[in-house]
């Protein structure tokens, strides 16, 4: 007889929320195949709130791990669901307008986009590995189906090409997960930092199996050279699924690297390092020079996405809160400007269709002022242009790497974001600066026009004053073991 | 020589003597195949490393469940004619190879350097498996790992779901020659325009 | 008084900004005027901070210092000296004749005037800050409007102009930010606690190396916006595309944030370096002069000339700069003021002449002097600002930057001075080619200054004939700083240790 | 008074303003505005004249204080004035002829369609040589100094629709920028050795010299020469000043003859001082002077416009007065720049009669027998020529040859050689104008109106001048010049070598004669088809005296094609190679985006590649790291 | 036993890097799959030896757990291309290349 384990449910409430919806969105969809969405959304949303709440109410419980070590409670966990709250429901909404519009009935949209940020949850609480692998494979099988959601042509191709990289780059993070159990004979994040704390030695085995698991979240994150499924499918996939994957995956998963790499091997920072500086340069250059030639606004901001995932980690080179702090303002700054961002092309390109070429935002400015002007604040915050919060986001992760000294990473970013803003602007360029032609396709209904006005006051806010949330990041960048 | 030495020294090559089949072969289904028995050396392996329970698992799941859910697929869609094996991306199988290789001789270093090529593995590991390897782990999985075990079920559940959405599509399937004709409108919304923009599209330098 | 004046200056622009951006159907005429009352709002504001300005003071005065963002030690730290409190002043000055000489602005109006309100304030904004980031942020933030109007309302190749220019200079500014977030960390190492505050980043003790490479930084960032040759070439296609006040804009104001930068922070915050850079600087600056000044010669675009010609006189003023004597640096603080006025006269003059002839091309125009004679006349003056006549307010500038590049190095003040006989070269010979000879028939109709464009271009006339009558008053509220400026760089020996300043009031204490 | 001279500057800068920015509404009162700000002013000189003389001669040095200027690091400037007996007769000069010339003016540009500009600028001109003269300050100086060549270029371009006008007036703005920088780096030099720029510290108080090196002194004093040369069209920078003939005939009798010209010989006597101390440079000074004189006085005599006839002669004049200052005796400088003033206006002003009596007609091959027509013109240009030739008891004599006088009596053989070379050609030159223009038959058709009354009233007060001033400024007991400038220029050291006065008189007198008959025998009423068909028979040397001896030619090819070819192979350089490598990188970058697809080729294997490829990366660098 | 632990990781490695290799070699997205699972297993194989190795048997759940997410990917993987194979009417990823650049 085994005496049983401790089940603190209440550490992962949120997740449970998530699912929960999720479940039960999953049934009504079952049922009314043909229904309304509306209520789907309705239900949604009332999920992301309740899990918003849930986790607002963990912010002053002592941090610990719960769930016999496999789930941490602490501010980090916290401040990340609540940021991929806030991004669900924006790409709940996308969503319901996006198929709404095209009377599209995918209600299983729903369940699918709460599995996915339940287990987008789940990963930032995680507190071992194994519940890293698990809850990457939740959110990946639910990114999967949701890319293909409308069983077009490009959807399809683009959800096989990424189910294939994807079960390609699980397999080495799994490997990575064997590998570092091996080395330390253990698979919690908290007892892999005890076990290489003060180890000497040869660290080849432990660094091998880090660097495997780097590479199979970097695979999420689309770091170069793990980037290539990217361009595709982002531009394949359904705008409102774009918008909430570039932004959700990337806020879970890097705070997901925060716990890898600042808790789990620390004990490496030294030696990691280099590889951290190396694909960080490696990213921004290679997404921000491949972006250039780019003339389909979706593929453009994708390759720009690769070059963004690099500027968040060029703050993984300074282990420290305030490195963190900088990676979490970067996540958070980047998670709105770019889902406000993919939100706008996708009402300008018109539905599913999806005409998301230069053309379709030639002199957008004169047609459609108020799209076009919220698009130009987001790619200003994209492009690191003040002041918006991208300015104050690439300061603060270039200073971290400056800390950690590493300038010439330093320089690298600064000059890739001459670049950056070349095709940004190429894009504002584009709107305000030239006379529009061809038929105009775009959405003109106002509502979404009001709720991308969020992200927008968002970006602009934390521009002119990041300090409304810099502490509680810096609060949220405290990691106990 | 013990047994273990023999059975291991029987059972890796044939192991990797299929995988190699299983990736040379033109054939789908005699690929699925080899991959079956390659999963029975894998077995035989845990054996080897006294995890008798994983041993059952392994055969009953992926021999048993998995590559027949392939098999079926293949027949499904009647892919086994088999692809041709010549190469059109260009230095793609020399790439691939000395990748391979230098996956191979890297972890051979790391393990060299972590663990050590002649250590072998310490008694006593009957001492982790009270009441037999099966219940141990039962202890092990419904304690420690009883979230993560509920995590699968989520997984699980979230696969069927995919599943569902996925295979039961509202248009019916079409065959290669209609394909052909809605080529067109398809490729206009989704092809890209070939980068090197033209003049117009130019914002920045000339 | 007492009130927050530099606050006050920097937010008094935006005044006009809410109702701008709001009010989406106000009509042209209204957005004009709101634009150009917001900037005579400010302008009135700076009259003030030039009223509670204490002369004689060399510090930094009028200081408000507020945390912003504590936990990187960003703070809105603003403060004013010899050096900033006239550049100041011709902002606020010149942004209300520009935004009246855009009255011809005819479509997007409210765009216009908002992004033109909203230039103005991070000008201002980049003058006045005292912290490294802030000026940085606004430094930055510069670009973006910037880069809009000229690429909204240039001319032709406007977008490849505004991208050239935003590219080019964010390129510079690449280099400046590592250096700042280097220096950032190192007084953290030093001092404990990072900061950006200039006041106590002047007390970080740097290695000889990190003084210079640093030096380097600040200085790529900066000499690409004055421009210093050969960074220069996105000047004049910036200045040629740019619509009227954009040009007037970018040659009076935003030009003036690169030496002031080097001026404020490469000198205050890397003497060693400083001087250890100077002579090779120096060289450069002469270059600039007298390769702007042949250059403007061949130019077949007046726009273009004006704009190499920007080149040359801005060589003067780094010149003067690096020629470290306290006559220089009075004369190139003057300069920039100066140039300022003349640059920015020449460009509202020849842009009020685009209106009614719709031509660049110097060799289309001709003979117009008889038929404009006023607007010839107003021209004459701005050119021979331009070249540097007595009485007017350049030759101020240029004698006393070329005495105290005299004083320190014969043989490169003798070789600048060329400058002043090219600068009357190609001014007279355009001149002659564009308002000169026999009138062309075609021109026959252009009508002559109208009141509206008078009352734009008297203010300037008066200002220099002030500046260059009675530069006094300016001289005397510089002088301080540029005294303690230049006396401690001139200590300063290369390759050794340097004294961190020691300011006469004591900026780091006052404000709460 | 003394302490009014500032209003000497204000009035006439008052009255241009007002001229400049209403003058259109004043319609033909501008002119006797104008005229009646320069007699103000005049009278103000008076006034302070008077003022001067009644002082003991010791302190005839009055500083009136104005103003500071500029104060910047260890410089200070001042707008401060100095009246001293240099300074006030400089001023008597420009105010005086001045006047005369702006009454001139109001008759000569009574169909001008702006007299309001043309009257502002002359008034503006005024102020600016008052300031120059009056100047106790060498930057104030300096800003006269420009502010008088602004004038010219403004004056010489007035009809600036004719191309020719518009050119000249540039060159002539230009080139003497070229000797204004290089007073102003005379001016740095000053001040570096002074730390000051006022009169009084740098060239001492009465006496008392200057401590200063003699290098540092040659030094000060050649850059000096340099600003000198170009304001006074002495060689090399003399090209400009015939060519500024283009502008209306009053501006060149009072700007590029009476006046402005004159300024660079006032900048020599003021700081003779420094010269004084480096020998080599007083000998420049004479060097350049004599070569002046002896080359513009032959190519006057090639140039068959009147108006650049008498440019040259003024050159050459000029020229006279350098070798006086060269030779140290500034004081005669002084007085034959006085006597010069008048009767080169005087004949400027005639000359401009002819023009305006022949709507424009100046070349003297399409002239003569004027006598006919304009008697009173005829006179008044004899008058004119008999003072510049020299003869006793005219203005000539008493200055120009008393130049050569002095330098005999000094034993400068070589200058009074020469001088008097000069002193002959002076006589032919003037005589050649005379004979070919305004007797023997008329070459012109139609009749030549007389000038009115206006403009000849002027003419006679000038031609008085021109007669007499010369004596009574060399021999009236209290008038007399030299005296009077010797608390500022010093004595004139009286020689006795060479030999003696009645000798030189009867010398220069025979000369002068001389070249009035030579001039007699080639241009006389009978030779006329010969001298004018002399270039058919003698190209090379007519080409040679008509161009000038080919200097301005040189100029002309070494600034348009070897300047202009060099600008423009810059220019292409900067467009191409500075610009080009710029462009260059952007559009590199874009075509290096451009190859994406080589890579990203929607072969998810080859994605796979790539990825599999960065793990090995990573795996090697954990692997070989240590 | 008495074979040393390496040999198994080494075995592991190998099928590891002959699973990677079929999934850049094979064109049918079935075979690139099944070359998935060959990884997968041998990850496994490591699991299994380290716990071993390490006397617990964590390895050995781990591996458990792999089972069940590979039996899971297997799932929607084959869905996904069974779609595919439905929208085209091929298997052959190569020529899925419609997104590009």
């Amino acid at each position: 007889m085994i005496d049983p384990p401790r089940v603190e449910l209440w550490a992962i409430l949120p997740v449970l929320i998530l699912f929960g919806g999720a479940v039960i969105a999953l049934v009504g969809s079952a049922f009314a195949r043909r229904a309304d969405q509306a209520p789907f959304v309705f239900l949604t949303l009332a999920a992301l709130a309740a899990a918003a709440a849930s986790a607002l109410w963990l912010w002053n419980r002592e941090p610990t791990t719960a769930l016999e070590g496999m789930v941490s409670v602490d501010r980090l966990a916290v401040v990340a669901t609540l940021t991929l709250c806030g991004v669900g429901a924006f790409g709940a909404y996308l969503g319901y307008h996006y198929f709404e519009r095209d009377e599209l009935r995918r209600n299983e949209f729903y369940a699918l986009l709460l599995f996915a940020l339940g287990g987008m949850a789940l990963l930032v609480a995680a507190a071992d590995l194994i519940v890293v692998f698990l809850a990457i494979e939740v959110l990946s099988l639910s990114l999967y189906v949701l890319t293909a959601l409308t069983f077009r042509r490009g959807p399809t191709e683009a959800s096989l090409k990424y189910f294939l990289l994807g079960a390609f780059a699980s397999a080495f993070l799994l490997y990575g997960v064997a590998i570092s159990y091996g080395a330390v004979a253990t698979t919690s994040i908290q007892g892999l930092a005890r076990g290489l704390a003060g180890t000497t030695g040869d660290q080849s085995l432990a660094i091998a199996g880090a660097l495997l698991i780097v590479v199979g979240l970097g695979f999420k994150v689309s770091l170069v050279p793990f980037h290539m499924w990217a361009p595709d499918v982002y531009q394949g996939a359904p705008s409102p699924v774009t918008a909430f994957m570039s932004a959700a995956t990337k806020v879970a998963v890097f705070v997901a690297l925060i716990r890898v790499l600042h808790v789990a091997f620390v004990g490496l920072q030294w030696d990691l390092g280099p590889a951290i500086a190396a694909l960080s340069a490696a990213s921004m250059v290679v997404g921000s020079v491949l972006a250039m030639a780019q003339t389909d606004v979706k593929r453009l901001l994708a390759y720009s996405s690769v070059a963004q995932a690099g500027y968040i980690l060029s703050a993984f080179v300074a282990p420290d809160r305030d490195g963190i702090a900088a990676a979490l303002f970067y996540v958070v700054s980047y998670a709105a400007a770019v889902i406000g961002a993919f939100g706008v092309v996708m009402l300008v390109s018109g539905g599913v269709r999806e005409q998301t070429g230069f053309e379709r935002f030639r002199g957008l400015g004169r047609r459609r002022p108020g799209l076009s002007a919220l698009l130009t604040i987001f790619l200003l915050s994209l492009a690191g242009i003040p002041p918006t919060a991208g300015f104050v986001a690439k300061v603060f992760v270039l200073g971290a790497a400056t800390r950690a000294g590493y300038w010439p990473l330093v320089l690298i970013g600064a000059l890739a974001g001459v670049v950056g803003a070349f095709y940004y602007l190429r894009i504002v360029a584009l709107m305000a600066m030239r006379e529009p032609e061809g038929d105009d396709v775009a959405d003109p209904s106002p509502l979404p026009r009001l709720v991308l006005a969020v992200p927008a006051a968002a970006v602009v806010v934390l521009g002119i004053v990041p300090g409304v949330i810099v502490p509680v990041l810096r609060e949220a960048g405290v990691l106990t073991w | 020589m013990p047994l273990d030495n023999v059975v291991f020294w029987v059972f890796a090559p044939l192991s990797i003597a299929t995988a190699i089949g299983m990736m040379v072969v033109r054939n789908a289904v005699h690929a699925a195949l080899f991959l079956v028995v390659n999963f029975f050396t894998i077995a035989v392996m845990y054996l080897l490393l006294d995890a008798p329970f994983l041993f059952a698992v392994q055969i009953v799941v992926y021999a048993g469940a998995i590559m027949v859910l392939f098999l079926f697929v293949i027949m499904l869609l009647g892919v086994d004619r088999g692809d041709p094996l010549g190469e059109r991306l260009f230095g793609q199988r020399t790439t691939a190879v000395i990748l391979a290789v230098a996956i191979v001789a890297e972890v051979a270093t790391a393990i060299r350097a972590g663990v050590g090529f002649a250590t072998t593995a310490p008694e006593g590991f009957e001492a982790a498996n009270p009441g037999g390897n099966p219940s141990a782990l039962a202890d092990v999985l419904f304690r420690d790992y009883f979230f993560p075990f509920e995590v699968t079920s989520i997984l699980l559940i979230v696969a069927a779901v995919a599943a569902m959405v996925l295979a039961l599509r509202r248009s019916r399937s079409v065959t290669q020659r209609e394909i052909e004709e809605h080529e067109g409108d398809d490729l206009e919304a989704y092809a890209m325009a070939p980068p090197g923009a033209p003049e117009s599209m130019r914002g920045g330098t000339r | 008084m007492d009130a927050p004046w530099l606050t006050l200056v920097i937010v008094s622009p935006l005044a006009g900004l809410p109702v701008l951006l709001l009010w989406r159907s106000i009509s042209d005429e209204a957005a004009r005027w709101v634009g150009l009352a917001a900037a005579l709002a400010a302008f009135a504001v700076s009259i003030g901070m030039l009223a509670n300005f204490q002369t004689g003071e060399a510090g930094f005065q009028l200081v408000s210092k507020h945390p912003w963002v504590e936990s990187v030690g960003l703070t809105w730290f603003l403060g004013v000296d010899g050096f900033s409190v006239w550049l100041v002043m011709v902002t606020t000055f010149m942004f209300p004749i520009a935004i009246a000489a855009s009255w011809k602005v005819d479509h997007q109006v409210r765009r216009y005037m908002a992004m033109a309100l909203f230039l103005e304030t991070v000008i201002l904004g980049a003058f006045l800050s005292l912290d490294l980031l802030l000026f940085f942020l606004f430094f930055e933030a510069l670009l973006f409007p910037m880069y809009y109007i000229i690429g909204v309302w240039g001319s032709k190749r406007r977008i490849y102009a505004a991208t050239k220019f935003l590219l080019y200079t964010m390129f510079g500014s690449a280099f400046l930010l590592v250096g700042i977030l280097w220096l950032y960390i190192e007084s953290g190492n030093q001092l404990g606690k990072a900061t950006f505050d200039l006041t106590v980043l002047e007390q970080v003790r740097l290695s000889t190396e990190a003084g210079r490479w640093l030096f380097l930084a600040f200085f790529v960032g900066f000499a690409v916006k004055v421009p210093v040759w050969p960074l220069h070439t996105w000047l004049p296609d910036a200045h040629t595309e740019a619509p009227t006040k954009g040009s007037v804009v970018l040659a009076a104001i935003l030009l003036k944030t690169g030496p002031y930068g080097m001026l404020r922070f490469n000198l205050d915050l890397f003497p060693e370096a400083s001087r250890y850079f100077a002579d090779a600087i120096m060289v450069l600056a002469v270059v600039g002069i007298i390769y702007g000044a042949i250059v403007a010669m061949m130019q077949r675009d007046i726009k273009r000339l004006i704009a190499y010609s920007s080149v040359s006189h801005m060589g003067l003023i780094v010149l003067g700069i690096f020629a470290f004597s306290a006559e220089s640096m009075d004369g190139a603080v003057l300069q920039m003021v100066n140039h300022g006025l003349s640059t920015g006269m020449l460009f509202l003059v020849f842009g009020m002449l685009y209106e009614r002839t719709h031509t660049r091309e110097i060799s289309d125009l001709g003979g117009i002097v008889q038929i404009t004679p006023w607007l010839a006349g107003a021209y004459v003056v701005a050119m021979f600002s331009s070249i540097g006549l007595p009485g007017l307010n350049n030759f101020v500038g240029e004698f006393l930057v070329l005495l105290g590049t005299f004083s320190v190095d014969r043989v490169l003040a003798s070789i600048a001075i060329l400058g002043v006989i090219l600068s009357a070269i190609y001014m007279l010979w355009s001149y002659q080619r564009t308002f000169q000879g026999p009138a062309k028939e075609r021109w026959g109709t252009l009508r002559d200054l109208s009141w509206r464009e008078g009352a734009i271009v008297a203010p300037i006339v008066v200002a220099m004939l002030w500046i260059g009558l009675q530069p006094g008053p300016m001289l005397e509220r510089l002088r301080p700083t540029s005294e303690l400026v230049s006396e401690r760089i001139r200590t300063v020996q290369v390759g050794e240790a340097v004294e961190p300043l020691a300011r006469t009031s004591g900026a780091g204490e006052e404000g709460p | 008074m003394i302490d009014l001279i500032g209003l000497a500057i204000a009035i006439p800068l008052v009255a241009a303003g007002v001229n400049m920015l209403v003058g259109a509404r004043l319609g033909r009162y501008a002119g006797w505005l104008a005229t009646g700000a320069m007699a103000a002013s005049f009278a103000i000189a008076l006034g302070a004249l008077l003022d001067l003389l009644s002082l003991p001669a010791g302190d005839r040095t009055q500083v009136v204080t104005v103003a500071e200027w500029i104060r910047a690091g260890a410089a200070t400037v001042t707008l401060d004035l100095r009246v001293d007996p240099l300074s006030i007769t400089m001023a008597m000069v420009v105010t005086g002829v001045g006047s005369l010339i702006h009454l001139y003016a109001i008759g000569y540009m009574e169909h001008d369609p702006r007299p309001g500009r043309f009257f502002g600028y002359m008034n503006l001109f005024c102020a600016f040589m008052l300031a120059l003269v009056l100047a106790n300050d060498f930057v104030l100086l300096y800003l006269g100094w420009e502010g008088v060549g602004l004038c010219s270029y403004l004056l010489i371009g007035f009809w600036s629709d004719r191309p020719e006008a518009a050119s000249a007036a540039k060159k002539a703005f230009i080139t003497t920028r070229v000797g204004d920088v290089m007073l102003l780096l005379g001016l740095f030099a000053i001040w570096i050795h002074f730390g000051s720029f006022d009169f009084d510290t740098v060239l001492g108080a009465e006496g008392s010299l200057p401590e200063i090196a003699t290098g540092t002194a040659t030094a000060i004093s050649l850059l000096m020469l340099g600003g000198a040369v170009g304001k006074s069209a002495q060689l090399p920078l003399h090209v400009w000043l015939p060519d500024a003939m283009a502008g209306p005939t009053p501006v060149s009798a009072l700007i590029h003859a009476a006046t402005m010209v004159t300024a660079g010989v006032y900048l020599v006597v003021r700081t003779h001082v420094l010269f004084e101390i480096s020998e080599i440079a007083l000998t420049v000074v004479a060097v350049i002077g004599l070569a002046g004189a002896l080359y513009a006085g032959f190519a006057s005599l090639g140039q068959y416009d009147m108006k650049r006839a008498l440019a040259y002669s003024t050159m050459s004049q000029l020229g006279f007065m350098f070798l006086a200052a060269g030779l140290g005796f500034s004081a005669v400088a002084i007085s034959l720049l006085v006597a010069h003033a008048f009767y080169k206006a005087l004949l400027f002003l005639t000359s401009g009669n002819v023009m305006h009596g022949l709507h424009d007609e100046i070349d003297v091959r399409r002239l003569g027998g004027l006598v006919r027509d304009m008697p009173w013109t005829a006179a008044l240009f004899a008058v004119g020529a008999l003072a510049l030739s020299g003869l006793p008891p005219f203005s000539g004599y008493f200055t120009k040859d008393a130049i050569l006088e002095l330098a005999s009596h000094d034993g400068e053989v070589w200058a009074y050689v020469l001088g008097s070379l000069g002193a002959l050609v002076s006589a032919w030159y003037i005589a050649r104008l005379f004979f070919t223009a305004f007797i023997g038959d008329r070459r012109y058709e139609g009749r030549a109106h007389e000038a009115s009354t206006l403009m000849r009233a002027p003419l006679v007060v000038l031609a008085i001048g021109a007669l007499f001033a010369g004596m009574w400024l060399a021999l009236t007991p209290d008038g007399r010049l030299a005296t009077f400038l010797e608390p500022v220029v010093g004595t004139v050291a009286e020689g006795h070598a060479g030999p003696s006065a009645q000798v030189l008189v009867a010398i220069s007198v025979v000369l002068t004669l001389l070249g009035i008959a030579i001039a007699w025998r080639l241009y006389r009423p009978a030779a006329a088809e010969r001298w004018i068909s002399f270039p058919e028979r003698e190209p090379g040397l007519a080409g040679a005296l008509g161009h000038a001896f080919y200097i301005d030619d040189l100029y002309a090819w070494i600034v348009g094609t070897v300047g202009l070819r060099g600008a423009a192979a810059l220019e292409g350089f900067d467009r191409i190679v500075v610009d080009g490598a710029v462009n260059g990188v952007g559009r590199l970058a874009v075509r290096l985006s451009g190859l994406a697809p080589i890579w990203q080729s929607g072969k998810v294997r080859r994605y796979a590649l790539s990825f599999l490829a960065g793990g090995v990366a990573l795996l090697v660098f954990a692997v070989v790291r240590v | 036993m008495r074979t040393p632990i390496a040999y198994f990781l080494l075995l592991s490695a190998i099928l590891f890097a002959l699973g990677s290799a079929s999934v850049l070699l094979r064109r049918n997205a079935l075979r690139i799959f099944m070359g998935v699972e060959l990884q997968l297993n041998a990850v496994n194989l490591t699991l299994v030896a380290f716990s071993r190795m390490h006397l617990e048997l964590d390895g050995q759940i781990l591996a458990f757990f792999s089972m069940v997410v590979a039996a899971a990917e297997v799932v929607v993987g084959l869905a996904i291309i069974v779609a595919v194979f439905r929208r085209t009417g091929t298997a052959d990823v190569d020529r899925a290349d419609v997104l590009r650049g």
